[in-house]
Order: structure tokens, then sequence, then C-alpha cells
């Protein structure tokens, strides 16, 4: 019997020294000092989605910096390392993966994806000296004194808002209604989106239907909505996975107005899930279509196609994040290590947006509007519409 | 009214597919297979690739998916279940293991399909709307008739054949089972690749209508867990009534209730813990499983 | 073992946990381990409850619910009566305690996986309550709580402030270990004592329990309450740390982890919580480095330990000790 | 002097069915009354109305002159009527010493804190129940084997023990379910002497459910019989081998059984 329990002890031992020997090997490395920049997201799970693409766009964009010889910041050049941290969508996960952070000595982190995980690393981010790029869209985050966190996308209030406008003047639109997922970020996004609705004058003829995220079938969902026959229909806050179901759902019921929502969305997953159905539906997205799309986007496109297998068009807006982050450091070298002359340094950067066609497409920080200080990456706020596979801008503005 | 009823019997005839592989293997091994759901996702997955993109008839791909879990859970039976079962105190342990299996499938299927959202091309198109008292597509109504068909099918195996005769004998006394000379560790087997299959059968069929991603298992294992508490652990007709019965519940309730919007499913779920509460067996199960 | 043997393994563990934890994370200067072992301890403390109903043979997917509740309490009462957050944390215990009175009247009368089902509904049941209610603020949750301030009476500070002596994490670390020290003797005691005896005649037989004059159903609700007490102050405790609650921060998967880090230390240890919890919340964080690799290492490992010690990581010692006797 | 135990036209339906059917008879102090009847005869049913483990449909149990057949379980047994299981039903993750220790619960006076903090009340409760729990082990005949775990024995210790675990709640009333069931001659032989021992040296009065005629006959002061839910005989064993609805009743069930 001792024998019996001596072999358990020694496969045990086996088993977490082969954890231990694969969790200690080393990264790649190349002759330039590494900059490392952090990601803490969700990577696994339900919710996967947002996080990977986040750490896809950072990755294929590292690579690509790196293969052209590293950054340049001050009178060093960096190669860049990108550092990830999969907090599974637990606010508490979350906390550990900003020590982590700290710990590897990282000031610069993208991430987290959702409003609990960015409230909950708020303190950790604050005593350890780290920008963080949340997707989240709580105006407390970035409002002082909170001064950390900087928005990394368009939020749904901003957005929402010139999406309404834009489509009461040129398409008629009267009547809205609102359908979000029963979880915290949609219902918030739905609450901005139903507000900034009736400011417009807009009529809200249904704005409390909500579903599970782990809905199958949407028809039931959707069928008291239909039912009002608004002009606009907006999916708040929808995930990507949930956008073709409900599309579908919606077209099936005999809906003929329009859909659309003010997240991010993925063209192939709409078109296999819900093929010519999902035509005219409006998303906003980052700057990839054809009309605005620089070289140099197409090159990521390429090379993230070319590491990872499939493009996500979620990382449009995502690959801004790392984008910002060096090139704020490049303007102010010092903040390598120090983020208070990062934080000095947002209020006047300017950078050419390497993303986007045309002279006059600038990186900056802006957000003084909605959060009384520049926290908030200008990302194009580039209005899509799908159509048979791919996405067509309808229009592009600008936050302040 | 209609529209209320056929989307509960569409819904109720899918989820009911589910809960039988569930309440099957629960019968059979006294198992609460956590791992459902992910069985679910990677039968989708398997008739994603072989119908959406090696582009094969959907009945081929769905004849993959049932026999890829069926093999996938004979040998989660033989080589993980079993030994554990047979050394473990307290047979909850297992619920460990079915979570770790969870978890596993979880990684595999992110690292093989990708996190993204996956659909196939519709298998018929077109919509019956009858007067707009009831609109329903017809790729929605044949899926709905396919897995009628599967719990009709299955119920026919159960009662009628050997194999059907010998599970059931051992859901209701593993030890006369034994006794009356029934092979229960091969059975046993059986019967978890039986309950795997079924969950690959539907994960196929609904991929065509709902797609699949691979955050679909955790909660659909709880949604099964549900529907197989409402009819009864470990009692076939108590899984097909308790999927009809969510089904009928979440059509109904979310229309009786829209006007509340978010409390909808707070109704819903309260009600059932009431009902569990009064009813403890489920509609149809003997008295603590 | 001994008494002396026992002391001595008592005076070890305090040691590691009060002075080797720090010194080594001093020398190693891992700072973040500070936050990854007060999680390990305040997750095992909301463990510790799971196991309690286990003891009693119940099977509780529902510890998150607590948590939960917890965490909301302390969060509403910090923020909207201005109280003080360590008079808070035995409120928020002692108010999921009584919540749990009044749903386990009902609810413990169910065995096996009747009973996981119904409290595994009621993780749900509970956020879907804090998405609804007004009082915790629906979907956008409660932020910018302030961090635990000093006590004092007539001047005399009792507890200081959190931020006191310079380093939070440090001081979250010790007050973590700490609670997590006294629940767990408090467990040890509670096992050890008739009560756990008691405990154990209700896992094994409630009929014959019954029989012999056990007030099963008062027994029953003692130790769900206990259960959801621990709960509710590792809840407190965590929004203290994160200083915001959201109804999505204690989820199902919490509850299920909870239930998890009791089969894995094992069923039949007390102290089988806190192994469970540091193998399998540590497990994850020295694994981040596998990058995309993660889970399914994680997964692996954790299926390979459950086929080699179905009986928990504990049971390694178990047959030791049968050969020894 | 009025009897301990009164059953009042007891009656119990389960659905359409009458299981028990207005059966009355009284319980004197000290003494051994069997119940028995065919399969089927209603008899565990009775018992578990008794001791209150099913409510009656109507009808009444008394007890020391108070009605006992609305309380639950473990008033009962604190009342001091003790009900034993049919088959070895036993805690079997504990040693035997422990199960009989666990069994005294009746006869603590510290409260569940005090068990915590382990007042004086807790420990003189702790040191009398292992004092009283080696005594009724060696009483019983399992003082040999009470650090055994209680899973790893045979079938005749694990009835013993069974009664072992009753009189550990200090009973006045011992109801024993199929005591001898599934026991050789030997064994029924020694468990009948258990019983009488019981009686005899501790005054406990028992009652007891049983298949096994010739230890029914030989244990008795007194035996009713039932048949279909129905009483349909009381008497001493002299009275009842005599009863022609009695020999009818056992000749229409099952021959074997009345092994007469």
């Amino acid at each position: 019997m001792q024998k019996r329990s001596l072999l358990r002890l020694a496969a045990l031992a086996t088993l977490s020294t082969a954890v231990a020997t694969v969790s200690a090997v080393p990264s790649a490395r190349a002759q330039n000092e590494s900059l490392k920049i952090g990601f803490v997201g969700v990577t696994s799970g339900p919710a996967a989605a947002w996080g990977i693409s986040n750490v896809r766009s950072m990755e294929a964009l590292a690579a690509m910096l790196n293969e052209e010889g590293g950054v340049r910041i001050g009178d060093k050049t960096y190669d860049v390392e990108i550092v990830t941290f999969d907090d599974q969508k637990d606010p508490k996960r979350a906390i550990a993966g900003m020590e982590k952070m700290a710990q590897e000595g990282i000031h610069y982190v993208v991430g987290p994806n959702v409003d609990d995980g960015a409230a909950a690393v708020r303190p950790v981010a604050e005593q350890n000296g780290i920008i963080y790029i949340p997707y989240a869209f709580p105006k407390e985050l970035y409002s002082p004194p909170a001064s950390n966190a900087v928005l990394g996308m368009v939020a749904n209030y901003q957005s929402g808002p010139a999406i309404y406008k834009y489509l009461k003047e040129n398409e008629g639109v009267e009547t809205v209604a609102f359908v979000s997922a029963n979880e915290s970020d949609p219902l918030s996004q739905r609450d901005s989106g139903v507000a900034a609705a009736k400011e417009l004058g807009l009529e809200v003829v249904s704005d409390n239907v909500t579903y599970q995220v782990d809905t199958t079938d949407f028809t039931p969902v959707l069928t008291p909505v239909i039912r009002e026959n608004p002009d606009l229909l907006v999916l708040s806050g929808v995930a990507p996975a949930n956008a073709p179901q409900l599309i579908r759902s919606a077209r099936e019921l005999g809906y003929e107005g329009l859909i659309s929502t003010e997240t991010a969305q993925d063209a192939q997953v709409l078109s296999e899930g819900a093929g010519e159905l999902a035509n005219g539906f409006i998303s906003v997205g980052g700057a990839s279509t054809p009309e605005i799309a620089s070289d140099r986007m197409n090159a990521f496109v390429d090379r993230y196609t070319k590491m990872f297998g499939e493009y996500n068009d979620e990382s449009n807006t995502k690959v801004y994040a790392l984008q910002y982050i060096l090139d704020t450091l490049a303007a102010a070298p010092e903040a390598v290590d120090d983020v208070e002359a990062f934080k000095a340094a947002m209020d006047g950067f300017e950078a050419p947006n390497p993303f986007m066609k045309g002279e006059d497409a600038k990186l900056h920080y802006v957000g003084s509007s909605s959060f009384g200080q520049k926290r908030q990456l200008a990302v194009p706020l580039v209005v899509n519409v799908y159509r048979d596979g791919a996405f067509e801008t309808l229009f592009v503005a600008e936050v302040d | 009214m209609e529209q209320i009823l056929a989307n509960g019997l569409y819904l109720g005839a899918q989820y009911a597919l589910i809960a039988l592989g569930l309440t099957l293997i629960f019968a059979l091994m006294n198992v609460l297979n956590f791992a459902h759901g992910q069985m679910y996702v990677l039968g989708g997955f398997v008739t994603y690739t072989v119908y959406g993109q090696l582009g094969l008839p959907f009945f081929v791909a769905l004849g993959c998916s049932a026999l890829t879990l069926a093999v996938v859970g004979a040998l989660i039976e033989r080589f993980l279940f079993r030994p554990v079962l047979a050394r473990s105190h307290r047979e909850e342990s297992s619920m460990l293991l079915a979570a770790g299996i969870a978890f596993f499938m979880d990684a595999v299927i992110l690292l093989v399909f990708g996190e993204k959202q996956r659909g196939v091309p519709k298998i018929v198109g077109g919509v019956l709307n009858w007067d707009f008292r009831l609109i329903m597509p017809y790729d929605r109504i044949l899926i709905g008739v396919l897995a009628l068909l599967s719990i009709a099918a299955f119920i026919l195996f159960m009662s009628y054949s050997r194999t059907g005769r010998a599970l059931r004998a051992m859901a209701q006394d593993r030890v006369a089972a034994q006794l009356m000379g029934v092979d229960v560790d091969r059975y046993a087997m059986i019967g978890f690749a039986l309950g795997a299959m079924l969950a690959g059968l539907v994960g196929g069929l609904l991929v065509t209508i709902t797609g699949v991603n691979l955050g679909m298992g955790g909660p659909t294992s709880i949604k099964a867990f549900l529907m197989v508490m409402i009819g009864g652990a470990g009692v076939i007709s108590g899984a097909i009534a308790g999927g009809f019965i969510l089904g009928m519940m979440e059509s109904v309730g979310l229309t009786l209730l829209s006007a509340y919007g978010d409390i909808t499913y707070l109704v819903i779920f309260a009600s059932l813990m009431v009902f569990l509460a009064i009813r403890p067996q489920g509609l149809m199960g003997k008295p603590w499983g | 073992m001994g008494t002396g043997l026992r002391i001595a393994g008592v005076l070890l563990f305090l040691a590691i946990v009060f002075l080797g934890v720090p010194w080594a994370i001093q020398a190693s200067g891992r700072w973040d381990f500070y936050y990854t072992l007060t999680s390990v301890a305040l997750l095992a403390i909301a463990s510790a409850g799971v196991w309690l109903t286990f003891y009693i043979g119940r099977i509780n997917i529902g510890q998150g619910a607590y948590a939960l509740t917890g965490g909301y309490v302390s969060a509403i009462l910090v923020m909207q009566a201005g109280w003080n957050f360590w008079l808070t944390l035995p409120v928020a215990g002692i108010f999921c305690a009584l919540v749990s009175v009044l749903i386990g009247l009902p609810i413990l009368r169910l065995r096996g996986v009747y009973f996981a089902m119904v409290t595994l509904v009621l993780t749900e049941v509970a956020r879907l309550t804090a998405l609804a209610l007004p009082i915790t603020n629906g979907a956008k949750g409660i932020t910018s709580i302030p961090l635990p301030g000093e006590v004092s009476i007539l001047g005399l500070t009792l507890i200081p402030a959190i931020d006191t002596f310079g380093d939070v994490k440090l001081a979250f670390y010790l007050v973590a270990a700490a609670l997590m020290v006294i629940v767990f003797a408090g467990m040890y005691r509670l096992v050890n004592s008739r009560i756990g005896h008691l405990c154990r005649s209700l896992q094994q037989n409630e009929e014959l329990a019954s029989s012999i004059g056990v007030n099963i159903t008062y027994l029953r609700i003692v130790a769900y309450a206990i259960s959801s007490f621990l709960g509710g102050i590792a809840g407190a405790m965590f929004v203290a740390i994160s200083q915001s609650i959201y109804p999505s921060s204690f989820t199902v998967v919490d509850s299920v982890n909870f239930m998890l880090n009791c089969f894995l230390g094992g069923l039949a240890y007390v102290f089988g919580p806190i192994l469970g919890t540091l193998v399998l919340y540590f497990g994850w964080d020295l694994l981040f480095e596998t990058g995309r690799f993660q889970l399914l290492i994680y997964s692996s490992v954790l299926i390979l330990i459950i086929v080699l010690l179905p009986n928990g990581l504990l049971s390694v010692f178990e047959r030791k000790r049968a050969t020894a006797r | 002097m009025s009897p301990l135990l009164e059953v009042r036209s007891v009656t119990r339906r389960f659905g359409g069915l009458v299981a028990v059917d207005s059966v009355a008879f009284d319980v004197a102090e000290k003494e051994i009354l069997s119940v028995i009847g065919p399969n089927g005869a209603g008899k565990s049913t009775l018992f578990k109305l008794i001791a209150s483990f099913l409510k009656t449909s109507s009808g009444e149990v008394i007890f020391k002159g108070e009605k006992i057949s609305d309380r639950s379980p473990h008033e009962v047994a604190r009342r001091g009527v003790v009900r034993t299981f049919q088959e070895t039903t036993i805690f079997r993750g504990m040693t035997v010493r422990d199960n009989v220790i666990v069994a005294h619960h009746l006869r603590s006076k510290a409260s569940l804190a005090g068990y915590f903090f382990a007042s004086g009340d807790a420990r003189a409760d702790e040191a009398a129940f292992a004092r009283s729990a080696d005594e009724i082990c060696d009483f019983i005949g399992l003082g040999e084997i009470k650090d055994e775990m209680a899973s790893n024995l045979p079938q005749g210790h694990l009835r013993a023990l069974g009664i072992a675990i009753g009189l550990a709640t200090d009973p006045a009333v011992l109801l024993l379910d199929e005591p001898f069931a599934g026991m050789n001659h030997d064994e029924t032989m020694r468990t009948v002497e258990l019983v009488r021992g019981v009686r005899d040296e501790r005054g406990v009065t028992v009652l007891l459910v049983e298949h096994d005629m010739p230890a029914v006959m030989s244990i008795s002061d007194r035996i009713v019989v039932l048949n279909f839910g129905q009483k349909i005989a009381e008497g001493t064993p002299a009275e009842i081998r005599a009863d022609d609805k009695v020999i009818e009743a056992y000749l229409g069930a099952e021959d074997e059984s009345i092994g007469l």
C-alpha cells in the first residue's frame, strides 16, 4: 500500500515539475531591449472573441514592428513584447492579472474588456502606476479623480447619437426599439442609448426586452418587439456571437426596418450566421473598409491573417491601442517607466494615423466633453453597413 | 398565441433532446455530466466543418457529429469516469472530473475551432407565414421535426432493442441488472456513448439555425440540468417533459412578461426554485433520484 | 499524531502564513503573489462554507449567491449609510446567514443533485436580482468604494485604516490570512467537536440520525447558515479590495469553483478547501506564461490529479496513515 | 395502570390504497410485543406511523398519555420512542464506538455552542457518552470490535450495532424492525437473547416487527397479527398459534414463513 502512495506522490511530483518547466520556458528574445506591453482581458470562455481580437491585433502589430527593426523611443530601440493574461471575464482574476503586469514592470496595459473588470483593476493600476486601456464605458473610470484609464474605443453614448441622428436625417427614422442582453455592459449601453434617442426627439417604442446571453432561439425574445414595428431596432452592446441570430430572427419574423448596434462586429460571422439577411445591418468599426484603409492597415490585416489564419474585423478598432501607446511613448520617451509623463504628454499629443488614408488623419486623445479630461483614444468613428459579406462605410465621424 | 405555442414547441424539442442525453448518463452512472454542453458544442463544430467547410451533405455531417461524440463519450467513460468512480469514496467526486473534462474540451475547441461564432448555410430557405399569426422559417420546422424524430427513435430504441432494455434495467437498479447478467461495465460505456452522441446530434442539428461558438457549452449544460430537474432526474419521460416545459416557459414568459423586461428570467428561475422546493423529485422522478 | 507534533504543525503553518510568505515575497520580489494569496485565503473561506454543506451531505453550488449578497451588503452600507467597512464585514456575514435560513428551510429538504441544482439556480437568481434592484444600482454596479478606514472609539484606534502602513497589498494579505486562520481554526474545532460528529451522522444517514433524536432540520439550517456567513464575509472582503461590485462579480462559475476547491482538496479533510483553492487558483496564475495553452494544460493537470487521487489531494496521506495504524 | 403506548385506530392511506386500517392495540411497560403478518400486511407502515416517520391519515398514537403521532421523528425519539431500521441502517463511515457515541444525542445537556466551546457540560457529556458507549458495546457483544469501521462489519454484527444505537438513546420503547431477518439459527438465537437482555436488564419495552416465526414465538409476551392492513388477532404466542384466522392468513400467503 505504501508503494502505491509513493507512486502517486512520484506521479504528482513529475507532473508539477513538468508544469514548472513548461511555465518557465522563456519567450523568444531578439537583440533589441524589449518593451513589454500588457494585456489583461478575456481570452477563453463565452466572451473569448473580445479579448482574442485584442491580443491578436497586438501580437500582429508587434510582429510587424519588430520585423521592421523595432520601435524607436528616445535614444533606444525596443522590440515590443506582448504579455497577456486571461482573466476569464472574472473581475477577481483581472486584479490578479493587473498585479502580474505590475510584477513584470509593465506600465501600459490593454484591457480589461468588460465593466466589472475595468472597475476592479482600478485600485491596482493606480497603486502601481499603470495606464490601462479598457473597452468599458462607465464614465467614472475616465473622469477625475480617476486618471489612469483611457477608453480604447468610441463609447456608445458617443456613437449612438451620431448614428441615430444620421438615420433620422437620411432614412427618416422616427421610432426606435432597444433590445439588450441581461448583463451589466449591454444594459448600461441600452440605458444610455435610450437617453440619446429621446434627446434627439425619437420615439422609443420598446426598451425593456432583454435576453440571456445563452439564448439559442431569439424568436420569442423578439416577437413582442417586432410587434411594435419600429423604424430602427438597436441591438445594444450585442456580442458578436448573438448578433447574427438576432438579425436572422428579426428578419424571419417579417421585420423590415433598420437594425443597428454600437459595438464592433465581424463580417465573416455575420455572413455565416445570417447570410443575406444581415444586409443593411449597421455597426461601428475601425478603419479597414477599402474607402479609408491605408496601405499600413492592409499590411496589418495580411499579417494578422497569416499569423492566425483568419482576420477579425473587431481588430480594426483594437489595433489602435498599441499604436497609441507606442507613439505616445515616442513623443515622451521618459514615460517608458513614468506614467505621469505619459499623462502629461496626452494633452498635446498628436501623430499621423498610420491606418487611415489621408494627410489629416491624426492620432490624438479626446474625451474632454464626455469625461472632462482627455482620456480616450481618438479612434475614427466609422459607421459601417454590412452588405454581402463585407462592410461598407456609411459615414465617418470624430469624437471630441 | 399560435406563434407562442410554435416557438415553445420548437424550443422544447431541441431542449428535450439535449436533456435526454444528460439524464441517460445520470440514470446509468449517477454522474452529473458538466461537460454535456461542451459535447453539444463539439457536435456543432463537427457539422460546421463537414457541412459548412468541406461541403459534404448535411446528413453526412450529422452522422459525423453523432459518431465523433459517441467515440469521445465511450473513451471518456472507459478511461476517466470508470477508474475514478471505482476508487472514490463519494460518488459526487465525479463532478470534479466532469468539470475538468468540460474545461479541457473548452480548451481544445478554442484551439482547434477558434473563438468566433460559426454558422453554416441554411439547409432550406423560405419562411412559413400563416397570415402573420404564425411565422416559422422552413429550416426551423425541419430541424424541429428532425429533433422530434430523434426523440421518437431514441424512445423506440430504449423500449425495444436488447441494448435499450439492458440500459433501462441498469438505470433502474444497477445491482439487480448485474445479477440478471447485464455486463454493467460494457453497458455503462454504451450508455455514456449514447448520451454523448445525443448531445453531438443536437449540436449538429442546431448549428444550422443558431450557429455555434465555444461559449455555448457551459450555459447549455446548466439549462439541461434545469430541464432534467423539472422532469425528474434520471427519468427519460421526465427529461422530455422538462425540455418541453422549459421551452414553453421561455416562450410564454417572454411574451407575458415582456413589459417588465429585465425580470423575465428572474421569474422563470425563481418559480423553478419554488417548484423544486415543493416537489423535490420533479414531475416524474423517484424521490431522491 | 501526538499533541506536541500537532502544536508544532500549527505553529509552523502560522509561521509560514504570517512570516514565511511575507519574507519570501520580500526576498523574491514577487509582489503580485500578495494579491494571489489574498484571493486564495478569501476563496478558501468561501469554500470552507461549501465544504461544511458537503459535510452534512449536500452538494452546494450556490455559494456565489452569498458572496455576491455579502459584497452588496457591505458596499451599500459603506456607500449609502456611510458605515465603516469593518463594521459591515460581520453584518454582511450575518445578513447572508439570515437569508440562508429563509432559503434553506424549504430547499434543505432536497438531497443529492436536486439540492445541487436548486443552489446552482440560486446563484443566477442572485445575479438577476442584483441587476433588477434599484438599491444595488442595477447594471451599473457600485464603484469607487473607499478603502477600509479606521475604527476608533473615543479617539482610541481599534483598527487602523488599511493604508496606514503604506503597503495596502500586505495589509489585505494579513487581514485575509488572519480571517482564514480564524475560520479554519473554527472549522477544525467544529468538525472535531460533537457537532462535527452529528454532521457526519447527517451526511451518512439522515433517517437514522433523526431516529436517534437529532433535529436534522435544525442542524442542517445551522450548518447552511454558517456556510453562507462565510460566503458573505469572503464576498465583502473582495469588494473592499476591488473597491467595486457588479452583478457579475460572483457568478455561477465562482459557485462551481468553490465546489471544485472542496473536491480537489478532499471532502473528508477540513483543511481540504485551503489546499484545493491554492492549487486551483494559484495553478491558473502560475500557468499564465503558457499563453493560449493555459486552459489546456490547466485542465489536463486537473484531470490527471482526479484520476490519480479521486478522493482529493489530501488522500495522498490516507494510505500511509492506514498502514501506520 | 394505563398502558405505556396506545395505538388508537390508526389508519394510513396511500392514494386509494389503505395500508393500515384502523389498527388499535396497547403496549404495556416492559413488555415484548411482536407485530407479525404476511408480506404487505402493513407491518412496516404501522411501524413508521408509531415512530412518526409517516403521518397518520386518521387515528393517533399515545405515549405516556401524550399524543405523539403528529410530531416529527426526533421529537418522538426525544420522548423515548425510538426505532431501529430494517436491513442494515447504520452510520457506515464511522467506527462502531462512534456510532454508539453519536446515538447518545438525546442525553446531551450542552447546546451546540457549548460543544463548540467545550463548556463544562459538553465535556461532562462527552466523557459520559464515551463511558456509556463502551458499556453498551460490551453489553451487546461488540466490545471486541468497537474500533472497526462499521462498513466492515458482517451482517450479524450490523444488526447488533443497530440495536446498540437504539439503546444509546436510552429509550422507553424500542421499535425493532425485523431484527432477525437474514440470520441463521445461531445468530437468531443470540439476537433473541440480546433482545431479552435489553428488556430484562435495561427495562426497555420492546415492540418488534418480524417474519421469523420461531423467534417471535419464543421471544414475545404478546403478538399482534396484521393482514391486509387490519388487525386480525392479538394474544399470547399460544393463543396466536391456535388462532384459525391467523393460520388461514398465513396459509393463503406463504407457507414457509410460518415455520410451524
